[in-house]
């Protein structure tokens, strides 16, 4: 021991003389940080109420009340979080798939009653509602789940503008799983599927790689997997939860994957239909489309017998003889359609009802009718020159594309219509000009604007990609004939096609003309139904709607008891609304029967 | 809300006896031999009771005095006692409010219950609590005690402290912030000014049905139902 | 790594090996030859410093797992020891006399995974549980949220909905 | 009368209690000779809440056994029913002093089980973060030595600095103690802007504290008559009782994985850790004075080198379903205490089959205390617990 250990502790006296470090207000001089994690604020107009916040959370922290009605889109909970279990770690803001949740940096709140630490974040209001700062996901690349979708292989414009094949290739195993890991199991995306299917569910089964449970989910609700997988609307994408930060989940590819991994003759084996059970009750169904094969599909498994009468040769309706080959091989379509036939489904080709055999008749000989006889009639713009017999409607010229009939093309069209069946058509003249003439010379034309028009997205990219030339936003003025063809098309700029009242009412603008030569002109502005089997008879007991339309109650049951329709005639036009009204129709034709057998004994 | 349930019938648990809390008799270095019951004689068994509440200004000079030195017991059950430190230093000074920690419970009004307690700690907590002399108050930091917080379903910790103490304060967030912490002691004081700081004799009130849940819990009830 | 694993090889029966990284790797070893091993990683390979002890309940295939995790204090690697010992009955052989930090581990297995090292000193008394009367906590058959829910009642008050099933309920409930 | 005799007469501690056969002392209490008292878990003496029972003779301890559980939440049983993202924030509380460590280990077992590279960036963040964790906490354990001797005003200087520590800690990963700063594949955000000049000024005030604690602590003579050669722990001891970090540096030994095993950025900074060879109390704390200054070295050395921009994370899976393949791995790192370590075993699911999470305090507190507390004075266990730095949450978990 030295004196200089007993010295220099004394040292510390030099620090009296400086100044007090402490804080003053503690209760006011210090918020938290920039970043800090305080208590919960969440925008609850953004938020769209999926759960991921509730699904993250290790503590079971976050309930999920009701704060409004649901919407498509928006299941109208909102997250509620119980400061008895929060620890404020900030995942459910990264996690976050509107970026609506985030943090304050407020961090006062004593109570002496322990009910009261249970708010709702927005719809509570709280002292810290205003404040800017706190913790927010990170910015960069900083992310739970990745944002971007795997792209899907299309073959190059090149490859395809000369023939039918089809253009996307399909997901392999590995892309498919990435995709599917992508999902966060929100369910939002059930309600707005027409045809509610299970998505978070056959997601789950690709990302097991359990194809066979994939399957039994998917014919659940839909008994055309490979067809939707190719060509549905995917209404359910616009919805998808993941698409408020990035692209939303390929749900359609998804779908489509788990279909093509299943080869046709094991689907009886994996859904285990191999021994359906029949009774004596017999169903008709008029139309192979989507509505009329979904409708016998869920019939025939509750036992029933079905037998479909079509008019055209074979099966599949709009989907076969209105959808190009490139967008739905006939054989993917044969494999869907094959399987419902092989249930015990009886089909009858050639026969339309009205001619021989009437509506009436089969109300006679069956238990319950079911009609999804669609849209195939086109419908005319009705401007000078469209009565000429070279100016088409796109509907006849894709059937004929389908049965292969011979179709004179010529060198230079027009099409007039910006709707999916245009780019349809639009994209397989092209393809037959290619073929014939080695090169592509292609209008279409729509009312709406650029971003207006009707047909998807994807639709105009490919178009153009092959070499058809788009023009939206000019109104069609006549059609010019000489000597007996057509040799073009006036146009007039189109301004707006909606008054305030939201009511049809183009505005145009008539000094700014185009003139666009065509040997050959096609009108694709919609369909119409071909409704002439409905006798009068029926036609008193069944009650119309707006736009011809016929009303059903919600199991698309008519005022005539036996008689359901369904598919495009009543909702849509595509292919999901097709098969949910088939599905729904199907439980109710069975209810019908079955409360009719209930009456009576 | 538990208000209808509190009459639960006292549950008699097996009592498990600790060998230095055996009966024995021990030889005095006189010769003399002393018989000698641990738990009759080192501890008092009496029921607690109900502190009285005097009459008008002597009572609210007494609840100025408490609020203005609150004693804190220096016994960190949880992870919140690591926020104490900044509090007895510089930097947010608690003395200057009148708040300070103490060693031992019989000199301490204040129990922090920092975060959740196991049920080995609280059984120590419980005779902690009840050693310290009335008028008491226990301030409970965090989730853990509202409502298991973090370990909801863990199998040692439980889920909601006022089944088993009484609680005055609730201070959210995991862990509360020293300042967050100062703010409970406000709060505090202006409960005991006010009066309204009675949850201690709740308990007193209450005492069989807490006293049941804390043996639901506590498997080796090895110590008298009550000790001070 | 690669000659002492060889070396190892040539001495015990290993049914399997997990090289994980160049100073790291997992031996399995039948339960009859782990503490040999162990003795003789510590006492001829410069293993000397012991990591840890710890069980992992394989309860699908009926056994625990402990593993010995050695590490070389000269030339910092590490060997972890897996050996296969039966659920029913668990019983190891004490390693209590190898280091005498290794019977505190024993203790806590003993403890939370049942598993007997008879001879371990003070093995049997309580380590960090008191009067724990259910089946040990770290078995995988044992559910601590249960548990928790029935002896800890949560506050409650809490309901929540699921997304999906709300929507169907509000928008398609007849579907 | 002589006092001095008085303490001559029973200075040669060893010659009681005797030995029995079985090497272990015969205590028998009802001899009026030895008295069984509690340390903790209420008490202001012990670190954290655990307890020492204790078998005294007048004022010396012939025997302690260490009493641990208190804080024991079952964290190695709640992970395995927790996906992998969700492991983090239950993993942080298992060492509530030093919270940062576990994250990382957590996270390197994950990443590395799942094969994820971690950018550049992130490796620098993550390096600054375990380092200022280490700052923090030598900031309150170096004087904290100091206060259990009754020399409370270093502690007062250090909490002080440390709470800067604290605020930078909550500027950059937006939470004071519980920092939810390092997951899977990256850290959760750059520096803020200004930060490394706010840094910059409290390592200047760390400095001068590295300074002043020199003149308080390690030149008082009280300290030094009651730290030296207090509770040595032999060489021998090292492996045999399982001495991690600091407390092995002090007894010559080198364990330091920054040093043995570099991770993260390590290999790129210039430092060199400490060892002495007293090993006693004093040097066990001077060993981690030297720490303070080494730690308050590599942060400059971390801010200077770290690049200014880059990825903070690389791409994951989605955390919400995040499989990993069936594997085991062990993953080390330094805290303050010594070698941190995590063992985990996947079993191909989404959540991880066994964590078993190893630190020193598991050895330190247990065998290697009740060994060392024999023979010292009541007054001494604080002292000595602290100079091993137990922490009760991570030896029971």
């Amino acid at each position: 021991m030295s004196l200089k250990d007993i010295l220099t502790p004394f040292t510390a006296w030099k620090r009296v003389a400086r100044t007090p470090v402490t804080v003053r207000d503690p209760f006011n001089d210090r918020p938290g940080a920039d970043r800090y994690r305080g208590f919960h604020k969440n925008d609850v107009d953004t938020c769209i109420g999926c759960g991921t916040c509730e699904s993250i959370c290790e503590n079971e922290a976050i309930d999920l009340v009701p704060f409004k009605d649901p919407v498509s889109g928006d299941s109208g909970l909102r997250p509620r979080i119980d400061y008895g279990r929060c620890c404020w770690c900030a995942l459910c803001v990264d996690v976050c798939t509107t970026n609506s949740l985030t943090l304050s940096n407020e961090y006062t709140w004593v109570a002496t009653d322990p009910e009261e630490y249970r708010y709702t974040p927005g719809v509570d209001k709280k002292s810290w509602d205003e404040n800017e700062k706190g913790w927010k996901k990170p910015e960069g690349n900083y992310e739970f789940y990745d944002l971007n979708r795997v792209a899907m292989h299309h073959l190059h414009p090149e490859e395809r503008s000369d023939s039918f094949i089809e253009m996307v290739t399909g997901y392999s195993k590995e892309q498919a799983m990435t995709e599917a890991d992508r999902c966060v199991e929100c369910g939002i995306c059930i309600a707005t599927c027409p045809a509610h299917m299970g998505i978070p569910e056959y997601i789950k089964a690709v990302r097991n790689d359990n194809m066979e449970e994939g399957m039994r989910v998917l014919y659940e609700t839909n008994p055309l997997p490979e067809i939707c997988g190719r060509i549905c609307t995917h209404k359910c994408e616009t919805v998808c939860s993941i698409g408020h930060k990035g692209d939303p989940l390929s749900i359609r590819w998804l779908k489509r994957y788990i279909a093509d991994q299943i080869p046709s003759d094991k689907y009886k084996e994996i859904l285990n239909t191999n021994n359906l059970e029949v009774n004596d009750k017999k169903v008709a169904i008029i139309g192979s489309g989507p509505s009329g094969l979904s409708a016998a599909h869920y019939l025939r498994l509750m036992g029933y017998q079905v037998t479909i009468f079509e008019q055209y040769a074979e099966a599949g309706g709009m989907m076969r003889y209105g959808i190009p080959e490139y967008r739905l091989p006939y054989d993917q379509l044969d494999k869907d359609i094959n399987y419902i036939l092989s249930l015990g489904v009886e089909i009858k080709y050639n026969t339309r009802i009205g001619d021989k055999i009437t509506l009436a008749d089969l109300g006679k000989k069956y238990d319950a009718v079911f009609a999804g006889t669609g849209l195939h009639l086109g419908r005319g713009t009705g401007i000078p020159g469209s009565d000429n017999e070279h100016v088409y409607y796109s509907t006849d010229l894709l059937r004929k594309i389908t049965a292969g009939e011979k179709i004179e093309v010529a060198d230079s069209v027009v099409v007039i219509g910006g709707g999916n069946v245009a780019m349809d058509i639009t994209r397989s003249l092209a393809r037959l000009q290619m073929k014939k003439y080695g090169r592509i010379n292609i209008i279409a034309t729509s009312l709406e604007n650029e971003e207006n028009m009707p047909a998807d997205r994807e639709e105009v990219v490919e178009a153009r990609e092959e070499g058809a030339i788009i023009h939206p936003g000019w109104a069609p003025q006549s059609i010019e004939i000489e000597n007996g063809v057509p040799i073009g098309l006036h146009v007039v700029k189109c301004n707006s096609l909606f008054d305030e009242t939201g009511r049809f009412n183009p505005q145009c603008s008539m000094d700014i003309k185009e003139y666009w030569p065509g040997k050959m002109v096609v009108q694709s502005i919609g369909q119409g139904m071909d409704m002439t089997y409905l006798s009068d008879e029926f036609k008193e007991n069944i009650t119309f709607g707006p736009r011809g339309r016929v009303q059903t109650n919600e199991y698309f049951q008519t005022g005539v008891g036996w008689f359901f329709m369904g598919g495009d005639i009543i909702e849509g036009p595509d292919v999901i609304h097709g098969i949910a009204n088939g599905h729904k129709a199907a439980v109710g034709i069975d209810r019908y029967i079955q409360d009719k057998l209930n009456s009576k004994q | 809300m538990e208000k209808e349930n509190k009459n639960i019938p006292l549950v008699k648990t097996k009592t498990f006896i600790n060998p230095e809390n055996e009966k024995r008799s021990v030889t005095a270095p006189d010769g003399s031999i002393i018989e000698i019951d641990p738990i009759k004689d080192y501890f008092c068994q009496d029921r607690p009771k109900e502190y009285k509440v005097r009459s008008g200004a002597v009572e609210k000079f007494l609840n100025w005095a408490r609020a203005e030195s609150l004693w804190v017991l220096g016994f960190g059950t949880g992870c919140g006692s690591i926020e104490i430190p900044p509090l007895v230093t510089p930097r947010f000074d608690m003395y200057r409010y009148g708040v300070q920690m103490r060693p031992t419970p019989r000199q301490s009004n204040v129990f922090i219950i920092s975060g959740y307690l196991s049920v080995k700690t609280l059984k120590r907590a419980i005779r902690s609590y009840e050693q310290m002399p009335s008028p008491k108050y226990i301030i409970a930091l965090g989730s853990c005690t509202i409502n298991g917080g973090m370990y909801w379903d863990s199998y040692n910790t439980i889920n909601r402290l006022d089944h088993y103490m009484p609680v005055d304060v609730y201070i959210a967030g995991c862990m509360p912030r020293p300042e967050a912490l100062l703010a409970g002691f406000a709060k505090l004081k202006e409960l005991i000014k006010a009066g309204k700081a009675e949850k201690a004799n709740e308990y007193v009130r209450n005492l069989d049905w807490y006293k049941a849940n804390q043996k639901k819990i506590i498997k080796d009830w090895n110590m008298p139902d009550y000790n001070w | 790594m690669q000659k002492i694993i060889q070396d190892i090889e040539s001495r015990y029966s290993v049914s399997e090996k997990e090289i994980r990284r160049n100073n790291l790797c997992f031996l399995t070893i039948p339960k009859n030859q782990a503490i040999s091993l162990v003795t003789y990683l510590r006492d001829y390979q410069g293993y000397s410093a012991f990591t840890l002890l710890t069980a992992v309940d394989w309860i699908e295939e009926g056994h625990f797992q402990l593993t010995y995790l050695l590490n070389n204090p000269t030339n910092y690697t590490e060997i972890g020891v897996r050996t296969m010992i039966e659920r029913d009955h668990a019983t190891m052989e004490s390693a209590h006399h190898l280091w005498e930090s290794m019977q505190t581990y024993q203790r806590e297995l003993k403890e939370m995974f049942g598993i007997d090292f008879p001879g371990s000193p003070r093995v049997d008394e309580d380590f960090i549980l008191e009067g724990w009367t259910d089946i040990p906590p770290y078995r995988r058959d044992f559910d601590t949220k249960k548990y928790a829910e029935e002896t800890y009642f949560p506050r409650p008050g809490r309901e929540t909905n699921d997304p999906a099933e709300y929507m169907k309920s509000k928008l398609f409930p007849n579907d | 009368m002589d006092i001095r005799k008085i303490f001559q007469q029973y200075s040669d501690r060893t010659s009681y209690p005797e030995i029995g056969e079985d090497g272990k002392p015969i205590i028998d209490l009802s001899s009026h000779k030895y008295l069984k008292m509690w340390q903790g878990p209420q008490h202001p003496g012990v670190t954290g809440n655990m307890s020492l029972e204790l078998t005294v003779c007048g004022d010396e301890i012939v025997e302690s056994k260490t009493h641990v559980g208190y804080l024991h939440r079952g964290f190695e049983k709640l992970m395995e029913r927790r996906k992998f993202i969700q492991c983090f924030p239950t993993c942080i509380r298992m060492c509530v002093a030093e919270p940062d460590p576990n994250e990382y280990l957590l996270a390197r077992c994950v990443e590395e089980l799942s094969g994820i590279e971690v950018p550049e960036m992130a490796q620098w963040l993550r390096t600054l973060v375990l380092e200022m964790a280490r700052l923090q906490v030598l900031l309150r354990g170096v004087p904290g030595q100091g206060g259990t001797f009754a020399l409370g005003l270093g502690y007062q200087w250090g909490n002080y600095i440390r709470d800067l520590i604290l605020d930078r800690f909550e500027e950059l990963t937006g939470g004071r103690v519980y920092h939810m700063y390092i997951l899977p594949g990256g850290v959760r955000g750059l520096l803020p802007d200004g930060f490394k000049k706010r840094m910059e000024e409290n390592l200047k005030l760390a400095d001068e504290f590295v300074k002043s604690i020199d003149d308080l602590m390690y030149s008082n003579s009280v300290f030094k008559q009651r730290a030296k050669g207090l509770a040595v722990i032999p060489k021998e001891y090292i492996d045999k009782y399982g001495v991690y970090g600091p407390s092995a540096r002090a007894a010559g030994v080198m364990r330091d994985v920054r040093k043995t095993n570099p991770y993260l950025k390590y290999a790129e900074l210039d430092f060199e850790p400490y060892t002495t060879t007293e090993s006693d109390v004093y040097a066990r704390s001077r060993v981690r004075w030297y720490d303070l200054q080494t730690t308050i070295d590599l942060i400059r050395q971390i801010m200077a080198k770290m690049p200014e921009k880059g990825e903070i994370k690389a791409p994951t899976p989605n955390v919400l379903h995040w499989k990993i393949p069936k594997g085991e791995t062990y993953v080390k790192c330094e805290s303050s205490r010594g070698e941190y370590g995590m063992y985990m075993v996947t079993d191909g699911s989404d959540m991880p089959r066994r964590v078993n999470l190893k630190g020193p305090s598991y050895t330190h507190a247990n065998m290697l205390l009740e060994k060392l507390l024999i023979n010292a004075n009541i007054a001494d266990t604080a002292g000595i617990m602290v100079s091993l730095a137990t922490c009760p949450p991570e030896i029971e978990r």
